[in-house]
């Protein structure tokens, strides 16, 4: 059983738990958003700036599992500093993987650290919380961008 | 005989109630299936399985047993969607029968905002020919909003009188609501037609496909229905689960039904705000073994296929129309082709009262409903207060068609009529 | 132990799921009774047979099929009458839920004229401790109509906080809605003193009863309750049924609730008129097969007796109180005496998130439900966004209660906490 | 099976069904009621003429199947000229055949050709439909005479 457990709880996982990346609500921002998840009542109240189409910063306080937590972790060291466009792709290399129910192989040139979550993926009852913070990154990202900004470069 | 189902009796066996004979040695004969269904062993073994090996709360529980039983659950949302042709999963909402999901509708229209909302001047449109449930939450909406309650009437035969089409369905019409199958005439609504010219004025179409879903391949997006009902215990699976289907655009629109678990994004004491559809209509624990029951029936029906099972339908109720035309003083009530009817067939028995009927036909093991058949409207048109009705499905077979003209014959002469 | 079921190995044997090991070879330890309880083989043998033998629709169908099944339907309403307590048969509703049965007296309390109506200035008080399925209702209501929604806050070792009850409800109250015993907290609720004071201001008493009625002696005449729900899955019955027990006199005044078949008395195109109770309130086929499960599941819970259930319920909470104390960092919320409190014990750890105990503890065979356990507010006024709950039932085990404390210890020592 | 049929459908049944006695709506009358079978949708309207303490006239226009029929001109024939708590005894000693379950033997003193429904009594769905119009019929009576009337003599 320590096995199941490990394939969920990877080091990296529980490292970014303990030690979260970017944590905290800062200034300036386009769009802030606040999801939770209805099943379990974790929340994560989201903050994008996106300057010259690139996500300068995401900034967040979030309450939640080791999973959810750690998830925002990795979100933000992925995105930040990633042209809109690109961070989008990412975040749908994301959720595939999420929703590949443990049988797609992650890329982990693209989703670097995210790889630890391929094991997330065999708990359906675990992917919503990884995936509450791409969501709420997502929505706060569209509000801030033009629309048809996003759109045309996610071709 | 052409369209019946081809290994009938192997179908037959995979309903155990068929197999049943009653104290006085009569095998039954089961002829109320519009009423509601037999079931298949699948189903019960399926809703069985479930119980002594997965069961527990959905989506809420995070152990083992709940991530088997959302699955279970959710998988039978699946099912359906496929099965009605629904273009997205999240528009099936889990009710509890038929007549849930059309006052589901009929309730939250009366809560409505914006575009949906129903007041004062506007009208609702149903017609002569509707089960009660699809009547009396209509008149409660209506008399509650000061709306008007209008409806087509019915011709000689059986059918719509769709002469005053456009004038009773008109700029203030805001919903429009009819049975796709009847199940009194067995007639065979244009609910294609009809949806069109609704939404000409931009009026929303219900459709009660009560008995429209056990009989015909039934495609909801190709339907015009923005709306559309159906209930799980008609379609080879368990009573307590019915079926609401709707447009999202529509779904979205409407406030949530009723209040509690589930159905919330995030409760404070003093407000709370509402998760998306599905589940904003399905407050609190859902008939969880009952939507499994369901996803095994239709699964069931579509491995058999809704073509076969119609054909069958029309090859029995053309079969039993003859039949019942060689009983003297008996006279059907709907239209008198197989083609354009489904499979529920009333009729009177000059001199005989129809609980006189079927309880004469009971004696025989053989099982027909008499009374209304929460038709009243529909009888009181043609003048009667209640008739016999004779209700086939995929396991019916010609014989049982001749037991009930034969115990029909039985019956005239036991009331010694001439 | 003191207080446990004497014969509580066969009692197991009864339940097949307790049967069930998981592929990692761990056997299940079923410790979320509060969220569902399990199945014992007579309901599920009893559902299977009606199944298979008996079923046909109720009371419209006048065959033998019929008339057994309705014998049977109304059967399970008078054994859930007795079960309870009820003076009278037909007092019982049938509902699909607890949910429903709640929405129920809501929404035709929206639209109640007369003594009963809720509108401007009038009050409707609930607890901080609900369930979303008795906060929810309340207010779409109290919004809806105008009406203001007022609350009893809890003290710090969650109780009621009752220094202004005479406040609280005063002679604007109109209703008083809260639950006996807290799916969260534990919390048995003194809901006489509370009917008394209502009933004193002219105000009805609704009673959620869903953690109530499988674990306590109920007698709803005794409990000052005007209108008291409860639901089936957590009293070892089936899904898709729940029920609504209210005095006659104030079910009598609601107006009906859902439109359809069964619950009229004649329907003409332009007006109806309605049956009386339980019908009234039964529109459409009822969950008959599950009814009569609930039938079978109380006659199950009666045979052994709810005060012998109840003992068991008390020795094991006190037995999994003690446990849980030695585990470092953990904090119950809610009483910490077993004699005050219903068998669900919800707690934080120190150091690690609900989520993540539930997930160690899952791949022990250990099934707890992590969450705000549809009790946002009760949690938000302790401060945390979940907790971690486990449930026990008649058929728990001092054995379970340890692998439990056990699991926690593992917990604490996989998330490396001191 | 012609045998159970033959304990429902007695030779007096269906004579009264045929032949029924007291039929039509007459005056005068003192109350006038409708009831309904909800279940099947038969229908009585029925009136009710008391002349000091004597059910002297009850007269109906009724809408049913062989039972109900039937039932409504025994029921005329029993009550008519009896005092009123006298009527009201037969009607609950019917009321109690009926809902015998088929145990308890009438009296044919009290109940004459209402013994003849001690067949129904087997056939639980149409207990209802024997019932109908003794309903009716309690009901306009207790409307047409005063309540303490009706209750005082009762005992
Ligand atoms: C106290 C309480 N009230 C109401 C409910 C709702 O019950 P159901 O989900 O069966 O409607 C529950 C259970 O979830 C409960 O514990
Ligand atoms: C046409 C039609 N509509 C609605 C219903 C109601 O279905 P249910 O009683 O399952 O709610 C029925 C069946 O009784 C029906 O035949």
């Amino acid at each position: 059983m320590s096995n199941e457990l490990d394939a969920l709880y990877q080091e990296i996982i529980l490292d970014h738990y303990k030690h979260p990346h970017h944590q905290g609500l800062r200034e300036p921002f386009e769009a802030e958003v606040h999801h939770v998840n209805p099943t379990c009542g974790d929340e994560v109240t989201l903050r994008v700036h996106v300057d010259d189409g690139v996500v300068t910063d995401v900034s967040y306080d979030a309450v939640g599992c080791s999973i959810s937590q750690a998830s925002t972790s990795v979100m933000a060291d992925l995105v930040i500093g990633k042209p809109v466009a690109e961070a989008m792709g990412i975040h749908q290399e994301f959720l595939t993987l999420m929703q590949g129910k443990g049988t797609v192989v992650p890329d982990e040139d693209v989703l670097e650290d995210g790889i630890a979550f391929a094991g997330v993926a065999k708990f359906p009852a675990r992917v919503k919380c990884a995936l509450l913070s791409w969501m709420a990154w997502k929505d706060a990202t569209t509000q801030a961008v033009p629309s048809d900004a996003t759109a045309s470069k996610e071709i | 005989m052409d369209g019946l189902l081809p290994e009938l009796d192997v179908i037959r066996k995979d309903f155990p109630i068929l197999e049943r004979t009653f104290d006085n040695g009569q095998p039954l004969v089961y002829l109320d299936s519009a009423n509601t269904s037999q079931k298949p062993q699948v189903v019960i073994d399926t809703m069985v399985d479930h119980l002594e090996r997965h069961n527990a709360n959905i989506s809420r529980a995070m152990h083992q047993l709940g991530a088997e039983s959302t699955e279970a659950f959710e998988g039978a949302r699946d099912k359906v969607a496929t099965f009605i042709g629904a273009p997205d999963r999240d528009e099936v909402i889990f009710t509890k029968n038929a007549t849930e999901s059309l006052n589901l509708v009929a309730n939250t229209l009366a809560w409505a905002t914006g575009d949906l909302a129903v007041g004062e001047g506007d009208e609702v449109v149903i017609t002569e020919m509707e089960h009660h449930s699809n009547i009396v939450p209509w008149q409660l909406l209506t008399q509650r909003k000061g709306a008007t309650l209008r409806w087509f009437g019915l011709t000689e035969d059986g059918r719509l009188d769709l002469s005053n089409l456009d004038e009773l369905i008109n700029e203030r019409t805001k919903v429009v609501s009819l049975t796709w199958v009847s199940n009194m005439l067995g007639t065979i609504n244009p609910i294609t037609q009809i949806a069109r010219r609704a939404h000409e004025v931009g009026a929303i179409v219900v459709v009660d496909a009560s008995q429209a879903v056990p009989q015909l391949p039934v495609d909801v997006a190709a339907s015009g229905a923005d709306l559309l009902a159906f209930t799980g215990h008609k379609v080879v699976g368990p009573t307590g689960i019915g079926v609401l289907w709707g447009k999202r655009a529509v779904l979205d629109q409407l406030p949530p039904f009723h209040g509690g678990g589930e159905m919330i994004e995030t409760v404070r004491m003093d407000i709370s705000t509402y998760a998306g559809i599905p589940h904003k209509f399905e407050a609190g624990t859902p008939p969880i073994i009952e939507a499994i029951g369901l996803g095994a029936a239709v699964d069931y029906l579509g491995h058999i296929g809704m073509e076969a099972v119609h054909a069958h339908e029309q090859a029995i109720t053309g079969y039993a129309l003859e039949g019942l035309a060689t009983v003297p003083g008996l006279k059907v009530l709907g239209p008198l082709e197989a083609r354009e009817r489904g499979g529920a067939i009333s009729f009177e028995v000059e001199g005989v009262h129809p609980h006189d009927i079927a309880q004469v036909l009971d004696s025989r093991g053989i099982a027909v409903r008499a009374g209304h058949h929460c038709a009243k409207p529909a009888h009181a048109r043609f003048g009667v207060q209640s008739s016999t009705r004779m209700s086939s499905y995929l396991y019916t077979t010609p014989s049982e068609i001749d037991a009930l003209v034969e115990g029909l014959e039985y019956t005239r002469s036991y009331f010694k009529l001439g």
